[in-house]
């Protein structure tokens, strides 16, 4: 619920060991990918031989970064799937985790504000339906219901001529998800390794055999790469060319507020997303920066723009103000779907492209992600997002059903 | 008992006018100048908040932005959250009450006005205190444009209230006004460094006017200063030590004490102990007591005090303890003593300070860097940037004189970079200033109960937490910040950053040098969402696109569509019509007499030059060049990955000289990307590209009567058949107005397409409407264009087709030219993905039931039962209406294998229900053509 | 033929009482009707000559204006000109440049109801535009003949300053956003009075 | 909001440009000739460096013209731009 103080961290979270010679599998990036991704190899795999390497502080880069929203009601078969099946894990995390990820199942409305919106979304709602995805098509008056303070009078500039609806939608608590999983990683013994920035990736006859680090070489029998906005940088190493570009994209957040939002707002037409936090704070995310940047900050148009759409939509908002706005880097691909998988590469894997995606897909990827590590085959939630499908044709293209896919 | 704790003769509130102000519930006074804190103070008020977790009252623990305590919801003369009671001018009326944690949105819509302005100089200094004021008369003499922010009504900041620093700020505040290349703006906070020299400042204009501010004044404003050079001179925010019970009211940091007492001429407390490590609090000492407080006793955490502080002291009567420490308080509602050792020292009022911390923010957000100062126990600025540079105690520099100085160093620097040469040199007050003192004690914390210890006062979060969270692994203040939330409310962490920082790096036994302290995001102060916004709210959120015709169509009924930025009549219902009535309507019209609409949102390019043929061979999937003068020719774009990107006709004007027409939707980007290719792959093509969309406003006159109406407005033309064929154009006169009609249709009847100078556009259309009375002619909008077309299988780029779909996928392969080797997308259509059988392909579906009207993206699939999920889709209804040509439903759809399914059954899943349609191919009405030539 | 002319409508036709309104520092005009031309042509060409002299001025360089005779000239783009000359001369004028340009390479287009004129006069002009415009319009940054295609708020506009002492600009703006740049310019003026209507 | 020196007005915000991405990725002569793995680099695949970045730009709402710039992506600073064509200049 709205306005409640923030549940205590647990009194240890993890021990921050030097780094060994070698592991049997390296994941590059301690974000939320790497760290869900080692835990399910240990949980899932019995693989516990395992570091996860970190060039800054764990769960820093987007993690840090995103306005956690939580769903599944992806237009395309394949997104649903994953994102589905993440959503599934989303809903017993807390238990699984033993930590109170604070998920909060409050909905989220996708608006849309012309006529073509309303055929884009009634397409999606009807899809979902199919793949066993609760989503409804509400009508204004309906929206109103769900979220009171939508403004929903027709004489706007862009009405709201509609949303779609998840129910089963919502948040959850950043910081938390990634410490959970971090936490549980490390009580399985997988060394947790931060300030560690990977310089160079190994490779013998075309297979992965270390990383070189910050912190010393380190010899891996597999690399998995979550490296998220950087994944580029870490291909680089090893020649690997990827059709991803790294965008800033801006977020900020409100001071406390009393609770005024009872479930979660995106708008794609407009480019505004927003919740209210736990504590009462709005979280509010913009849309992408047009150019490449991996600086982790925005130009302020893009901010001024969200706000003046953020009041058309929300004209109670005037007078909150914003506190603070950060960016982060986020990798997006020519048909803004993901790509995990395997690479030319024997034993390196590939898990990057999630644009703005990352943190909804976090345990459902990193469920499918420890999948491929372990067994060298994807899991038939990420086959169809291989890296190939751009050589054959065969794009799952996320950006007709959502121009900005949060 | 009003306005008890006021002193006589200090500070410049304007005591001949009184205020009325409530606060929680409870009337006081106050005066012109005040801020709703020093006016709580001079009334006694130390109590104005409760704290989040705990519950515990909270007071004023400053006199500025950096307050982390006295948290206030404005209500009255309009709500808003959380503003420090430190930073509200007083006004009449005023109505607040003091939060505890959360704030309160209005749900009255704000009415105040918002607005942004640019402004340009060579130099900026945010900061009017002695350090900024210098740099700004430096800069100001040496002839350049100068821009100063301030956030207080008037310049000073922390110059004592004597009469040579008011002297000295008068005449440099008058020489700034004399300069016309000087602008000072009061009331005026930096909040937020930009990319190159552009800092954003908000501006409250009329806050302080209360209920009195004028309606056509904007409230706040957000002015984007672009700058050559920067100077901060922001000053340096006093830093609190951790120790027990250090929440209280009444404990206060000792130079916000002086600020209430020089600025607002009010004595926070009459019975004041003062706990130290530095020189600067025995200014507040000797200054409360010379204005009537008993200051029982100043505790220094230095073990030596330099010698003219004793003395001062001890003409005061005030007793000096050196080497003690404060190590914990006693109170409720507001602090009645202090611990230090054994001994309890009765007080009201408890003045801290543990050093100052420069305001680096803006600096840092310039990405600038900073290094620890291990005298001053804070992070300075390690040097300037090229364009951005600190003065003054925003680099750690304190002393009244040294500021001064350092403020005109800094803008002599910023001269300097900009190849301009000083003028004459800035005067220093006479402000007289202490002889210089000892260096600060570096205390972070006195020993004692960490968990009554209190670090972040806005989020109650203790020393003990701090410790906890190093405990639990973390050694990264961004971790400490995150498990603690230390830093992350309102005043991000002015107050308790560095004081986290040392107590972690004491924790860990690390450097705090090397451990840094958590970064400073910026607004450097909150902002209200509407001064973002500013002006571009209401009808100036977007732009409103309209047609020449635009008014006609309001006079006339019609309901808007918004596509993209253009307003487009819809459709226009007559009596009441529902759209389905009124679609129904216009589409016989248009079918059995004759109808009109306002086409000219189409994009139209004006192609010219001898390679003109070439470049659109280039592009379109078909042959261009090979049109004949006066003719048309309909055609697709295509993306490099062989997707439909956009369709239109193509006039050949002349030999050398084409006109393009596009979707109104990609109008744009069609110009951009011909543009795009044009300029940097085909830059040897003899080939000009102009933008002609809105120069001609376009009438399509559709309908088996539609030769007749343009017979009569159109003498001269001769509109038969034979000399005006389909898929041709002429240059005629419509309604006495030069015109260029082309034989073109989008609906599969007889149609004109009416070009004419946008500016004629109102004359024509009233000309054709009042000829075309007699035959019914009906005006209609894009609902009617929809079903006019879908009826002849004519795609809607965007709705029949979503980014994956090739011209092959809409049936269209006659337009993909077989005699071309190379146009833009070819090569995608060899992909594997691309020769599938089993693509989506654009068919017809015919609901079995007449009546049924299909929902526009429903789903399709082959049973008539609906398998458990996840279920096999084939595909999904792009568009669907009622047909009165066909008196019946119908719809697009886009179905996997579609075209070998034409005959079968499939179904349509609807709430609880499917549908049965039959697949059909696309084209429905007049497949043989006949209705196009009338 | 007929004996009247048809009637015709600019953009802004509605907005005369509006700008009526406006206070007396701020005056705002449309400049209807005039004949306005998309010249591309490549600067220094035979083509280019052949434009001069038939226009008796010098196509102006970047960011500039040539104001001097009465067809005036505006930079838009390293080939790119708008010429501006008075109403009702444009296919006059086509013709002559089409001929005078001959066989070379240029073209000349009539984009006359494309963007419509609007004169702004007054000591608050250049404080109005600040608030929408981004860029330096100080007189000696932005001189008599200075010629900027920019945005005004979210509009693109062509700006083009006439004359420094009464603080004259030309705004030249896209007939469709002509309205919306009229709100914009009025409701910029609230606070000086007047035009808030 | 950086200021972008467009190489025929100078310097304008950001705001006025359009963004193009890597510069010099030349559309194949003959893109039949290319195989399905060759095609797909030239539609699909740019670089991402971080650091200096070759790229193209377009003056949208000013003079419409495209030209290449050097930038740094990890600062977001330009390097230097150029007119279509020509050679850099710094």
């Amino acid at each position: 619920m709205t306005g409640t103080p923030l549940p205590d961290h647990p009194d240890f979270l993890w021990r921050n060991p030097d780094p060994k010679r070698s592991y049997e599998v390296v994941i590059v990036g301690g974000g939320g990918h790497g760290l869900a991704t080692a835990y399910y190899l240990a949980k899932n795999h019995g693989i516990t031989d395992i570091a996860v390497l970190e060039k800054g502080w764990l769960a820093g880069g987007n993690m840090a970064r995103n306005t956690t929203i939580i769903r599944s009601n992806y237009l395309w078969d394949e997104s649903s799937g994953i994102y589905e099946h993440s959503l599934k894990l989303w809903e017993t995390l807390e238990e699984d985790l033993d930590y109170p990820i604070l998920f909060s199942q409050r909905g989220v409305l996708n608006l849309a504000h012309t006529l073509q919106d309303i055929r884009d979304s009634r397409r999606r709602v009807h899809a979902n339906q199919l793949n066993g995805i609760d989503a409804e098509w509400l009508e204004p008056d309906e929206v109103a219901k769900v979220c009171p303070i939508v403004n929903i009078d027709p004489d706007v500039r862009y009405p709201v001529l509609g949303a779609t609806y998840q129910p089963r939608a919502g948040i959850a608590k950043h910081d938390y998800v990634a410490w959970g999983f971090a936490r549980r990683a490390d009580a399985y013994g997988i060394d947790l390794i931060q300030n560690c920035e990977v310089t160079g990736i190994d490779v013998t006859d075309g297979r992965v055999t270390g990383v070189r680090t910050t912190r010393g070489d380190i010899a891996a029998g597999k690399v998995a790469l979550a490296g998220a906005g950087h994944t580029s940088v870490l291909a680089e190493m090893v020649g690997l060319r990827l059709p991803l570009q790294s965008h800033p994209l801006q977020a900020l957040v409100s001071e406390l507020l009393e609770p005024v939002h009872p479930t979660v707002v995106m708008s794609n037409a407009v480019h505004v997303y927003v919740s209210q936090a736990h504590k009462g704070e709005l979280v509010m995310g913009a849309g992408i920066d047009s150019y490449n940047g991996y600086g982790q900050r925005g130009a302020f148009h893009i901010i001024e723009r969200q706000m003046a759409a953020a009041l058309e939509l929300f004209p109670v908002f005037a007078r909150a103000h914003m506190l603070r706005t950060w960016a982060g880097i986020v990798d997006t691909t020519p048909d803004a779907s993901p790509i995990v998988g395997l690479t030319p590469v024997e034993n390196l894997y590939l898990n990057c492209g999630w644009g703005t995606g990352g943190f909804k897909a976090t345990p459902g990827v990193g469920w499918c992600y420890a999948h491929t590590v372990a067994t060298g085959e994807p899991h038939p939630y990420n086959a169809p997002f291989a890296l190939s499908r751009f050589v054959t044709g065969a794009l799952v293209d996320e950006h007709g059903a959502a121009a900005v896919a949060h | 008992m009003s306005n008890a704790f006021r002193v006589d003769a200090l500070g410049s509130v304007d005591r001949d006018k009184s205020l009325s102000f409530t606060f929680d519930g409870r009337e006081y006074t106050g005066h012109p100048g005040d801020t709703l804190a020093s006016a709580l103070l001079a009334n006694g008020v130390h109590h104005v908040a409760t704290s989040i977790k705990y519950g515990r009252p909270r007071g004023i623990m400053t006199a500025g932005v950096e307050e982390p305590n006295a948290l206030v919801q404005i209500e009255f003369p309009f709500p808003e959250p959380m503003l420090t009671a430190t930073t509200v001018e007083l006004y009449d009326g005023l109505v607040a009450r003091g939060l505890s944690g959360q704030g309160r949105l209005s749900t009255r819509p704000d009415t105040a006005r918002y607005d942004t302005v640019h402004a340009h100089c060579d130099v900026l200094v945010v900061g009017a205190g002695p350090a900024g004021l210098a740099a700004a008369l430096t800069a100001s003499r040496a002839g350049v444009r100068v821009v100063v922010v301030d956030e207080l009504p008037s310049p000073g900041g922390s110059l004592p209230g004597t009469a040579p620093a008011c002297e000295w700020v008068a005449d440099v505040t008058d020489e700034l006004s004399a300069n016309s290349d000087v602008q000072l703006l009061r009331r005026t906070t930096a909040i937020g460094y930009y990319d190159d020299g552009l800092v954003l400042a908000l501006e409250k204009r009329t806050d302080h006017l209360g209920a009195a501010a004028p309606a056509h004044v904007s409230r706040q404003r957000v002015w984007r200063i672009r700058a050559r050079q920067v100077v901060f001179a922001t000053g340096a925010y006093e830093r609190p030590i951790a120790f027990d019970d250090n929440d209280r009211p009444g404990i206060m940091l000792a130079g916000s004490a002086r600020t209430y007492l020089g600025r607002f001429g009010v004595l926070a407390g009459r019975e004041v102990v003062v706990f130290t490590t530095n020189d600067s609090a025995y200014l507040a000492a000797t200054e409360l007591a010379d204005a009537g407080a008993r200051v029982r006793a100043v505790i220094d955490a230095r073990s030596e005090v330099p010698a003219h502080w004793l003395d001062a002291c001890a003409a005061r009567g005030i007793e000096v303890r050196a080497g003690q420490a404060v190590s914990g308080t006693s109170g409720a509602e507001r602090i009645t003593g202090v611990r230090v050792g054994d001994e309890e020292i009765g007080c009201d009022l408890l003045l801290v300070s543990g050093g100052w911390n420069p305001a680096v923010a803006l600096f840092s957000q310039a990405r600038g860097t900073l290094r620890y100062d291990g005298v001053l126990g804070g992070f300075v600025p390690a040097g300037a940037l090229d364009t951005v540079r600190t003065a003054g105690a925003a680099r750690g520099v304190l002393g009244s004189a040294e500021v001064v100085s350092d403020g005109a160093e800094a803008a002599l620097g910023a001269l300097a970079a900009l190849g301009k040469t000083a003028g004459e040199p800035v005067a220093l007050p006479a402000v007289g200033d202490a002889p210089a003192g000892a260096p600060g004690a570096v205390l972070w914390q006195v020993p004692g109960s960490d968990d009554a210890q209190f670090v972040d006062l806005q989020r109650d979060q203790t020393v003990a937490d701090v410790l906890r969270a190093t405990g639990a692994g973390l050694t990264s203040v961004e971790h400490v910040k995150r498990y603690t939330t230390i830093g992350t409310a309102h005043d991000q962490g002015r107050t308790s950053g560095v004081l986290t920082s040392g107590i972690v790096a004491a924790a860990l036994g690390v450097d705090i040098a090397e451990l840094g302290t958590p970064r400073l995001r910026p607004p450097a102060l909150p902002v209200a969402f509407a001064a973002f916004a500013g002006r571009n709210r209401g009808e100036l959120f977007d732009p409103v696109r309209v047609t020449s015709l635009h008014r006609w169509h309001v006079e006339h009924g019609a309901l808007f569509e918004n596509v993209g930025q253009w307003k487009r009549p819809w459709y226009y219902p007559v009596g009441g019509e529902t759209i389905e009535e009124a679609v129904l309507r216009e589409c016989r019209a248009a079918r059995e007499g004759v109808g009109m609409m306002d086409g000219s949102t189409l994009g139209k390019i004006s192609v010219q030059g001898p390679d003109s043929g070439e470049l659109l061979d280039r592009f379109y999937t078909n042959v261009m060049s090979s049109l004949k003068v006066g003719r048309v020719r309909y055609g697709v774009m295509c993306g490099v990955d062989g997707m439909v990107f956009d369709d239109g006709t193509v006039l050949r004007l002349a030999e050398e000289e084409f006109l393009v027409t596009t979707t109104t939707g990609n109008a744009a980007k069609v110009l951009d990307r011909m543009e795009e290719w044009l300029q940097t792959e085909w830059p040897d093509l003899r080939v000009r590209l102009t933008s002609v969309t809105e120069h001609w406003a376009t009438i399509p006159l559709v309908g088996p009567r539609s030769r007749d109406v343009l017979a009569l407005v159109a003498p001269t033309l001769d509109v038969s058949n034979a000399a005006f064929g389909f898929m041709t154009w002429q240059d005629t006169v419509v309604a006495d107005v030069p015109a260029r009609v082309a034989r073109i249709s989008f609906s599969g009847e007889l149609a004109y397409e009416i070009n004419v100078p946008a500016w004629y556009a109102h004359t024509v259309w009233e000309a054709l409407y009042a000829a075309g009375g007699p035959f019914g002619i009906t005006p209609y909008g894009t609902e009617t264009m929809h079903v006019l077309r879908a009826e002849k299988a004519y795609p809607i780029i965007g709705q029949d087709t979503d980014g994956t779909i090739t011209p092959q996928d809409l049936g269209m392969s006659w337009v993909v030219s077989g005699k071309k080797d190379e146009f833009v997308g070819r090569r995608s259509f060899d992909r594997a993905e691309n020769r599938r059988a089993d693509r989506k392909q654009l068919v017809g579906l015919l609901p079995v039931d007449e009546r049924t009207l299909l929902p526009e993206g429903a789903q399709i699939i082959a049973t008539e039962t609906v398998p458990a999920p996840p279920v096999p889709m084939l595909g999904h209804i792009t568009s669907s209406y009622r047909s009165d040509a066909l008196g019946r439903t119908f719809a697009l759809a886009l179905l996997r294998g579609g075209t070998r399914r034409v005959g079968e059954t499939l179904y349509v899943p609807l709430e609880g229900r499917t549908v049965a349609v039959t697949v059909t191919d696309p084209v429905l009405y007049d497949k043989e053509g006949t209705r196009r030539d009338g | 033929m007929t004996v009247d002319a048809p009637a015709r409508f600019s953009p802004l036709a509605d907005w005369q009482e509006a700008f009526g309104r406006l206070p007396a520092g701020f005056q705002v005009r449309e400049l209807p009707f005039l004949t306005q031309l998309t010249l591309r042509v490549s600067a220094d060409s035979p083509a280019a000559k052949a434009v001069e002299s038939v226009l008796g001025i010098r196509l102006p360089s970047a960011s500039r204006a040539e104001l001097s005779e009465e067809v005036k000239a505006l930079w838009l783009g390293p080939d790119e000109w708008l010429l501006v000359a008075p109403a009702d001369t444009g296919a006059e004028l086509v013709g002559r440049l089409r001929s005078a340009i001959g066989e070379e390479f240029a073209t000349v287009t009539d984009v006359s109801a494309q963007r419509t004129v609007l004169s702004l006069r007054g000591g608050l002009t250049r404080e109005i535009l600040a608030r929408g415009c981004a860029l330096d319009l100080d007189p000696r940054v932005a001189p008599v003949g200075a010629c900027y295609t920019t945005l005004l708020a979210q509009t693109g506009i062509t700006l083009v300053v006439r004359a420094e002492a009464a603080a004259s600009v030309w705004l030249l703006v896209r007939s469709s956003f002509a309205p919306y740049a009229a709100a914009w310019l009025v409701d910029a003026a609230t606070e000086y009075g007047g035009g808030a209507g | 909001m950086q200021l972008i020196a467009c190489p025929w007005c100078g310097e304008r915000e950001e705001a006025e440009f359009h963004y193009g991405g890597q510069a010099h990725v030349p559309y194949p002569a003959k893109p039949a000739d290319l195989d399905d793995e060759q095609w797909a680099q030239y539609v699909f695949f740019r670089d991402n460096p971080k650091g200096p970045f070759a790229e193209r730009w377009m003056h949208a709402a000013g003079c419409r013209r495209w030209f290449d710039a050097l930038r740094d992506t990890a600062t977001h600073q330009f390097l230097s731009v150029h007119r279509m064509g020509e050679e850099p200049r710094a």
